[in-house]
């Protein structure tokens, strides 16, 4: 299973606001196992699903649970590609300055604190969801 | 004489808000609430169209869920106020009746 | 002022069941009566007691249970709503010849009279679904 | 409760095409129950609600329930006010001829069959809004 | 190499096809299911743009779902086919993976 | 081919069950394979047999129930969306100190582990939702 070569590609198409609902939620926990499998894993976030990375959220007062700094502790578990979709940014009014900060300690260079989220146009999303194997929507 | 609107959704994902403010009349009010709140955002695709309502309806945001979704009160579309659950239970009461846009 | 309350959705999955929750609390606190809160829809998922959210989460169900208990609330699973999506009391068990039941404490199974009664007796609906 | 000074004024919004979700059928179970209660009941149809009274529905090849004949039967409940917006039949391009024959028996007018269905314009939808006391979201 | 992407949900309602049909490769399918068989339907405001991307890229909709609604055939933005659960097998089968736009 | 399907909402609210059911029928019927059927999210409410459905209504956990046992299927309940939604084994029932359980024939509850297997196993993942 550590073999590069039975290494299958997922993505995680995440496309829905937190709190809301629970996708968000629950998709960041199929991550969190799934990280145990040594695959090579993606997430990606468009539309509404930009907002699961959103600084400062607190839902103490909405009396839910404060799950968002579950994201920075992905590169932990090797997750360390966070696409974000430019044009689903833009829409909204948010820059990559809104989001929280999720980096990951790159072990070739050094332990080098290195960012996970990477925005990207919508033609690069595309090409994104083509050269994946499975992909899992929330 | 009066409706409490309450909108929950995205407006970016889905046609709640825009028929909410579609079917409003004079001196109702509308509350955003839950993953509504993303509309109130400065800046955002919405903010224009919840100024000019603004003007002739009164707009509130739960403050708790616009906390939960990390936007501050600094970030709002000038006119919209903020109200916690308490606020939105005044709402309701001094309204003659709550619509609820699903 | 006397509110009515209807829940569209199951705990969790939407927010609906929280902010109905925060809304009833906040209006129970400032004096206002709530005649009663009506579980439609997925809502009535709300009313199982077999629910283990993690610890580190709210439990909405216990929530209830426990409001209704210290305010007296009326707490109504509708029972065709209820049919479809697997809540059971006692009663509904023996009657669809069931082995168990899973309906949380303060929760009860009625029809949905109930609702067109709560709209009739309330001075406000307010409702919180998806 | 049959003391017209008594009598409360329900609306029913529909706002969600049905079989996708079970909103538009478990809004439908509302209304016959209701109807007992011998208040002033009307049913409003905007946006994707107005699908729930398409003509000639089969849901059998999906193996769902088909419930469509069950608006047909609101005459013999008393529920006559059935209230289509315009505009959101326009957007999809449907005009009233696409919809089910719905009617009632005017018992004032020797039981003749009139048209259950009204087409409203989004001003007097605003109107009818404005004008219950009881509003039941779907 | 190529993908299905599903679209389950109203394009009156929600953002979902809009955002499916952003994200498509040359050579893409697209099936309609459940309430996405709505912007199948000739006249509606969706039939232009399905239309347009029909010429670049199949798209199907779901005839049991299309029935259950009222849709006939003959109501289809020209360029859609239909198939039944066997044929939306077949497309996933032949498509090198299923992309649901929920 | 073989396939692997993830189910993400509970009976009758959405069509989301009804259509993984018929394309997983119809799968089957053309002799393909389904490694798996993975429930999420409130898919986890197809696996309770508590439900009691109109006479006049399909009986979805049943049609499901039905296919596993005649295509030997592999439905598998998420433990973490069960727990959260009231969804128990006998097993998880003894564990949280709860009184009964509800889990219906024909499904099991297991951990996430098992969808991402069903995705690297089959050759197709296919996900049914709202």
């Amino acid at each position: 299973m550590t073999d590069e070569n039975t290494k299958k590609k997922f993505l995680y198409l995440n496309r829905k606001a937190p709190f809301g609902t629970i996708y968000a939620l629950e998709s960041l926990e199929v991550v969190l196992i799934g990280a145990a499998f040594e695959q090579d894993v993606s997430l990606a976030f468009i539309d509404d699903g930009v907002f699961q990375l959103m600084n400062n959220q607190d839902a103490t007062a909405a009396g839910m649970k404060n799950f968002s700094k579950i994201y920075r502790a992905l590169g932990d578990y090797e997750v360390r590609k966070l696409y974000v979709e430019k044009e689903s940014l833009d829409l909204r009014g948010l820059t990559v300055g809104d989001l929280m900060p999720v980096t990951y300690e790159d072990e070739d260079e050094n332990y080098e604190e290195k960012p996970s989220i990477r925005v990207v146009d919508r033609a690069e999303m595309a090409k994104l969801i083509a050269g994946h194997d499975v992909i899992l929507s929330f | 004489m009066s409706t409490l609107h309450t909108v929950n959704k995205s407006p970016y994902e889905r046609n709640a808000l825009k028929s909410c403010l579609d079917h409003l009349s004079a001196g109702d009010l509308v509350l955003l609430i839950e993953d509504g709140v993303l509309a109130a955002r400065k800046g955002g695709a919405f903010a224009q169209v919840l100024g000019d309502v603004g003007r002739s309806c009164k707009i509130y945001a739960l403050n708790p869920d616009l906390a939960a979704r990390g936007i501050a009160v600094g970030d709002l579309v000038e006119g919209i106020q903020t109200v916690d659950y308490g606020g939105f239970v005044d709402l309701a009461a001094d309204a003659t009746r709550v619509c609820a846009w699903l | 002022m006397r509110f009515a309350i209807q829940i569209n959705e199951g705990p969790y999955t939407h927010q609906a069941s929280d902010t109905a929750y925060r809304f009833a609390k906040a209006a129970l606190e400032k004096g206002h009566e709530i005649f009663r809160v009506f579980f439609y829809h997925d809502g009535v998922n709300n009313g199982t007691r077999y629910t283990v959210p993690p610890q580190d989460d709210r439990n909405l169900q216990k929530l209830w249970s426990e409001l209704a208990e210290s305010h007296k609330l009326d707490l109504v699973v509708c029972i065709a709503a209820a049919q479809r999506r697997g809540i059971l009391d006692a009663n509904e068990a023996k009657r669809q010849g069931k082995d168990g039941d899973n309906i949380a404490p303060g929760f009860r199974i009625s029809g949905l009279g109930q609702l067109i009664e709560a709209g009739i007796e309330s001075d406000r609906m307010v409702v919180f679904g998806d």
